[in-house]
């Protein structure tokens, strides 16, 4: 423990010394954030020095090993790191899929060459990653991949399309499920494959949404030609790697605080509630429903850290903060009445309102729909039996 | 009356729904008119047609040049207009408008223009962004021979292209309403793009001088023709949201039918089968409802008022749920703008808030019947 | 049409005569109605007169045909003659399973002589029956008939139990589903019978509910004998018969109003909404979903009469119904606070509210589920593909 | 603290769901003293047992004899409490009043008695059918060296067998709590049966004068010792709401596991499951919700209030919906008395209005929040 007092001093004083004042300061919107990539665009020096820094230190993954570009913290120091940047306000250094979803993939079934090649690159932001499960057919059935993956000996070849790939336009690789045996049942014939968005056959189309413009992608494989060295995990067993990762995903999106902070949000509708009692009534039923939703929250994470949280509270979590998150923006639209109608307006924020209502009508539906869920936790954790 | 059509009524929903499926469909009107950002948000064409199919004419009394048929009437057009998101000037122009202005002079003024399809006339009532018209801001100061408007409006719709407003304002002995017509010297109008690509205004008088021609009726006895014209119009939004909500719940249960999932068609899931035979009992609820207010309203029965407020809270609801659960049933592709029917949850949207939304209606059928 | 106004004055002139002014009255509660039978209890002179001056003019069946003891009226009078008993405030004559339920089927499915045998006796309110349909391990399955019935030569012997039969300890005969072919596929074993509930094995059992008594009963078959000329319609095919009347008990079931009637709740509880603006929002709510259904029923009511009703609205109607009657309720309960929580006391009359409640709770289980309702309507309205 | 149970408090649970399992079962309790129409409601046997337990002492200090533990100890063993709908006087007696009458000489009185589990103490506050302690109406007038005390009681848990009552009354200058024990001349009890077979009581207080010393704290400050007497109770019944839901809900899924109907079990059907997995992630929330509101009160922290009222909400809420469920899927068998699912339905409804139901509560959360 006196060691950890001393590392959180040191850690602390390095912050002070390195995070540049700008890095402090709460992140305005999604264009603030640092992506890093082949092509980086800094919005400023000191966003460039701060990933720098810390990628130098090997923070930007502070828990994986050196040897891979990670900073070797146990996971106390981890913490203890996370609780001083949180303390210094200073800004996560480098957004990244490669970090979130494929680094803890390579880790668990990359070969010892994959781990070295890829892993401190993604630590160093030097190259930006993408995810290509979904699928225009497939939906919640995540597994019913049909891109197509053969063998031809010294490549293989991809044929087929993905969908909801988010930020495919600006990726430089993308990580993906493919089919490798389409003989085989549903879940055994898939594979996890690694490739270079710059390869021959690839491209992508941006989806537009009915919030309007959207990170995500529909992403094209036209006879493109894979090395043999980049599937991970064994061929044919892609879904179990794809599992592992969903598993952390929904832990993220659970963890992510759909259901909100906690704050009233009658408390910052207040003054539109005055004379719409009907209204001012369901905004304090979802503030109930909203600060004992944020209870649980707590509770889920705390349950997390000491490893004790049942494996489909997740699925909880994701249901009913995304739930809420719908509802709220239901309410938010409601007391925002006609002015909140406003869709280009720059009165409006160019339609901020409308557009994050709309937005928040994919949470229930994205990283696993409500249904999904509800079927997870019927199956089980009250083990209702199957159809 | 029987709660449901008469063979006449049946007639003109077939031809209502007939035409407005051809020349009123999403691709035609809706998306085409958004897509070249048209400043209108409708086509003048389509409003002409209207005129020649009969309907602006619907409300218009006979001896004014009109067909003197009913709410229902209306109502049966609203409905087929819900279901395509047909933009128009119909509810405003040929619904709300034509009421306020029926035994007025003005309306020997407007009604011919109306009649052809010509005219846009929009109805200037909500000053904050919640429909109060109980609380109207706006005044008119008599000033020599007429009025001195000033304030402002909002969610005036098809206030861009409107000939002329029918604007609510106080004069200190009640409430009035004038006809001002567009140019007037001092009225502003900004055009606002609304969610569902819909064009409403935000109107400024600043010191607008009007006649003592513009008054519409009788100077402070403006109270009953609003209540008249707000029935109108809400019995009216009601009919457009069973629409939209029968069409986004239709689209809904197609797909169900077609898309499969874990190798079976989604619409053998009992969870999603109870939720839409759940929609469907709400969304028959609320035309009934809609069908009774329209009755009420055209038998001129003490009853409408309640009822109307019945039928656009209900009608509200009913379609809201029908374009939420239409998302979500559709997964991902819902969300894409590519496919229709996020646009009729845009729609819900700004129907749910023209002439006060399913709150504002359930406290006012709170206090009518005095709690 | 100058018939009709001929028979109304004289339908009206006869009321007018006979029908007691004690029996013009509201019923207060259920010991009021008459339900006639072998040993009736009248409450009064007046109940028995006007029981004995309708059934002898056949008026307490008055479409059925004059030989089985109807009026032989058309369906025109037969609706001129309820609007001047409604116009009078005269009372149903007599209460009757066998009018509402069994005499539909015999006019359907019976034998002349079942016709000539059973039907007048009904019309007399002189046998009071009772319905065998529900079985302890049935539920929603109705057709999953376990009580045996064997063929013995000249008798039918019958074993097994109902539930849910309602006044069976008060009934003189039963009709009653029975399995007379076990092998058969479910719905094609059962027949429909007909016994005295004085034959020796019958006993029947009052089942106490939440709400405390009720008329329901369990009925237990112990090697019952039936004659063989007891079974309405062809033998094995009972679930056509049963189907009939099924159709029949929903659309009474969904013509009851058990929505209400229309009047608004909240004006019966304004005193009590005042300091609660919360309860005040939810019955602002039910009164707007209360009105919006009435208009409905009177749809459903316009278009039966013209015969234009989908034939699976009875559905929408008994579940939007029964589900708005038991949200009633509950507004009822959470307004009467503590008040409306006593259980026997006479300020209470012994609990009316509360039990009301509670009843309230079975709307949406007897008559077919909620579940089973919207199945319907997923199936034959919706037509979406069975599972 | 982390928002789960300590293993000190995981051993309490344990210890509490055996031994009510055991002793508290319905069996054992709810129906014997229902069936015989036992006028106080509950068994002094298991009272007794409750005391050896040392469950009574719970929340008294250590000093004074009980374990010193705080409110997320109450309501683990209330929660067990409601999963066997077990009669006892503990909410009341072993909660609410034992808070009311902490650090005063009134403790010293009563707490042994408490801790033996001999004493039955219950608290007066609600005067009309709904919870409202903001409006108290009784009046507690200067009286020699006294009080005298007029006006009346309802809804007194226990109050049938209650040796003492904390009473709240208006003593002009604020507040003011009174001990008032039984047989106090002009003090009438009228033992109530509510729907749950549980007994209420409704006292009326025709001038009763009590001595100086009847006053618990200080004259005049009743509300603070109120407010931390309403939070006690209103944690305590969040969390017997929830045992209560959690039990109907426990039921209800092995049912749907047994039960056949079209040749498949029910649980299988997955319109069932999704609500069924629904009702768990509501009991989850309000089980966290209740925990943390216990945690804050232990901690004497600001936010407590809020969260007490959030926590009693929507428990209430989460439990109305697992009896509801749990009846309508159990069908015909649910609304007999023969099985006990309709036992939990009354005892929700009960719990629910005690010290406020969920409108009161969303309410109050709205006020505190300025809305």
């Amino acid at each position: 423990m006196a060691d950890l007092e001393t590392f959180r001093r040191e850690a602390r004083a390095w912050l002070e010394a390195n995070c540049p004042a700008e890095m402090r300061e709460p992140v305005r919107d999604e264009s603030d954030y640092c992506w890093g990539g082949r092509n980086p665009l800094f919005k400023s020096d000191a966003q460039k020095a701060w990933m720098e820094r810390m990628a130098a230190r090997g923070w930007t993954v502070p828990d994986w090993p050196r040897e891979y570009g990670g900073g070797g913290l146990s996971p106390a120091e981890t913490k203890v790191l996370r609780q001083e940047m949180a303390a210094a306000g200073a800004r996560n250094p480098l957004m990244s899929f490669g970090i979130s979803m494929l680094g803890p993939a390579l880790l668990k079934y990359g070969t010892e060459a994959q781990k070295k090649r890829f892993l401190p690159e993604i630590a160093r932001g030097e190259i930006r990653w993408c995810q290509g499960y979904s699928e225009p057919n497939a939906g919640s059935d995540l597994a019913s991949v049909a891109t197509k993956c053969e063998d031809r000996g010294d490549h293989w070849l991809v044929n087929g399309q993905k969908v909801w790939t988010s930020y495919a336009d600006k990726a430089d690789w993308i990580f993906c499920l493919v089919r490798t045996d389409p003989e085989a049942p549903k879940h055994k014939g898939i594979s996890f494959i690694l490739f270079d968005m710059r390869t021959p056959g690839v491209s992508t189309k941006p989806i537009l949404l009915i919030s309007g413009n959207s990170p995500f992608c529909e992403t094209f494989f036209d006879d493109v030609k894979v090395p043999k060295d980049q599937v991970v995990g064994e061929v044919n067993k892609g879904w179990d790697v794809a599992k592992y990762l969903l598993g952390h995903e929904r832990e993220m999106i659970s963890g992510m605080g759909l259901g909100g902070t906690g704050e009233s949000l009658g408390a910052a509708l207040a003054e539109r509630l005055k004379d719409d009692p009907i209204l001012r009534a369901d905004v304090a039923r979802f503030d109930v429903d909203a600060m004992a939703f944020r209870a649980m929250s707590e509770r889920f994470i705390d349950e997390l850290k000491a490893g004790r949280a049942h494996p489909a509270q997740p699925s909880i979590m994701k249901y009913a903060g995304t739930e809420l998150n719908k509802a709220r923006h239901e309410l938010i639209m409601a007391a925002g009445g006609s002015g909140a109608l406003e869709w280009e307006s720059e009165r409006s924020k160019g339609g901020k309102a409308p557009r994050e209502w709309l937005r928040t009508k994919a949470n229930s539906i994205e990283g696993g729909t409500s249904e999904i869920q509800l079927g997870i936790v019927a199956k089980h954790i009250l083990e209702l039996p199957g159809t | 009356m029987p709660l449901y059509l008469t063979d006449d009524q049946a007639m003109l929903r077939d031809t209502a729904r007939e035409f407005m499926a051809a020349e009123g469909s999403i691709a035609k009107q809706y998306r085409k008119y958004r897509d070249m950002n048209c400043k209108d948000g409708f086509g003048h064409a389509l409003w002409k047609q209207f005129g020649e199919m009969g309907f602006t004419g619907i409300l218009i009394d006979e001896a004014d040049g009109g067909l003197g048929l009913g709410h229902v009437e209306a109502g049966i057009v609203l409905e087929e207009i819900g279901r395509n998101l047909t933009p128009s000037p119909f509810l405003v122009t040929a619904v709300a408008v034509v009421e306020a202005l029926r035994g007025t002079r003005h309306g020997e003024r407007w009604y011919p223009g109306i009649l052809a399809g010509e005219t846009v006339a929009a109805l200037a009532v909500d000053e904050g962004s919640k429909h109060r018209p109980e609380a109207i801001a706006m005044t008119a100061e008599r000033s020599g021979n007429g009025f001195r408007l000033s304030g402002r409006k909002q969610f005036v719709v098809q206030g861009a292209s409107a000939d002329v407003f029918v604007v609510a304002a106080d004069t200190t002995d009640g409430l009035t309403l004038f006809s001002v017509e567009k140019g007037t010297k001092g009225l502003e109008i900004e055009g606002v793009r609304l969610a569902d690509a819909s064009i409403g205004a935000r109107l400024e008088f600043d010191r607008v001088e009007v006649d003592a021609d513009a008054v519409i009726g009788e100077v402070g006895r403006g109270r009953d023709v609003l209540r008249r014209v707000l029935n109108a119009g809400r019995a009216g939004a009601a009919s457009e949201l069973v629409g939209v909500g029968s069409q986004a719940m239709a689209m809904t249960v197609d797909y169900l039918k077609q898309r499969k999932q874990f190798g079976r068609l989604i619409g053998e899931f009992q969870a999603l089968q109870h939720r839409a035979a759940h929609l469907y009992s709400e969304l028959e609820i609320a035309r009934a409802a809609t069908l009774k207010a329209q009755q009420l309203l055209s038998e001129d029965a003490e009853e409408a008022d309640m009822m109307v407020s019945v039928a656009k809270a209900k009608s509200g609801q009913a379609s809201a749920l029908a374009v939420q659960e239409g998302v979500q049933m559709h997964g991902g592709i819902g969300m894409t703008d590519e496919y229709d029917i996020g646009l009729y949850m845009k729609r819900d949207r700004v129907l749910n808030e023209l002439f006060g939304d399913a709150s504002y209606h359930a406290d006012k059928v709170a206090r009518l019947n005095g709690y």
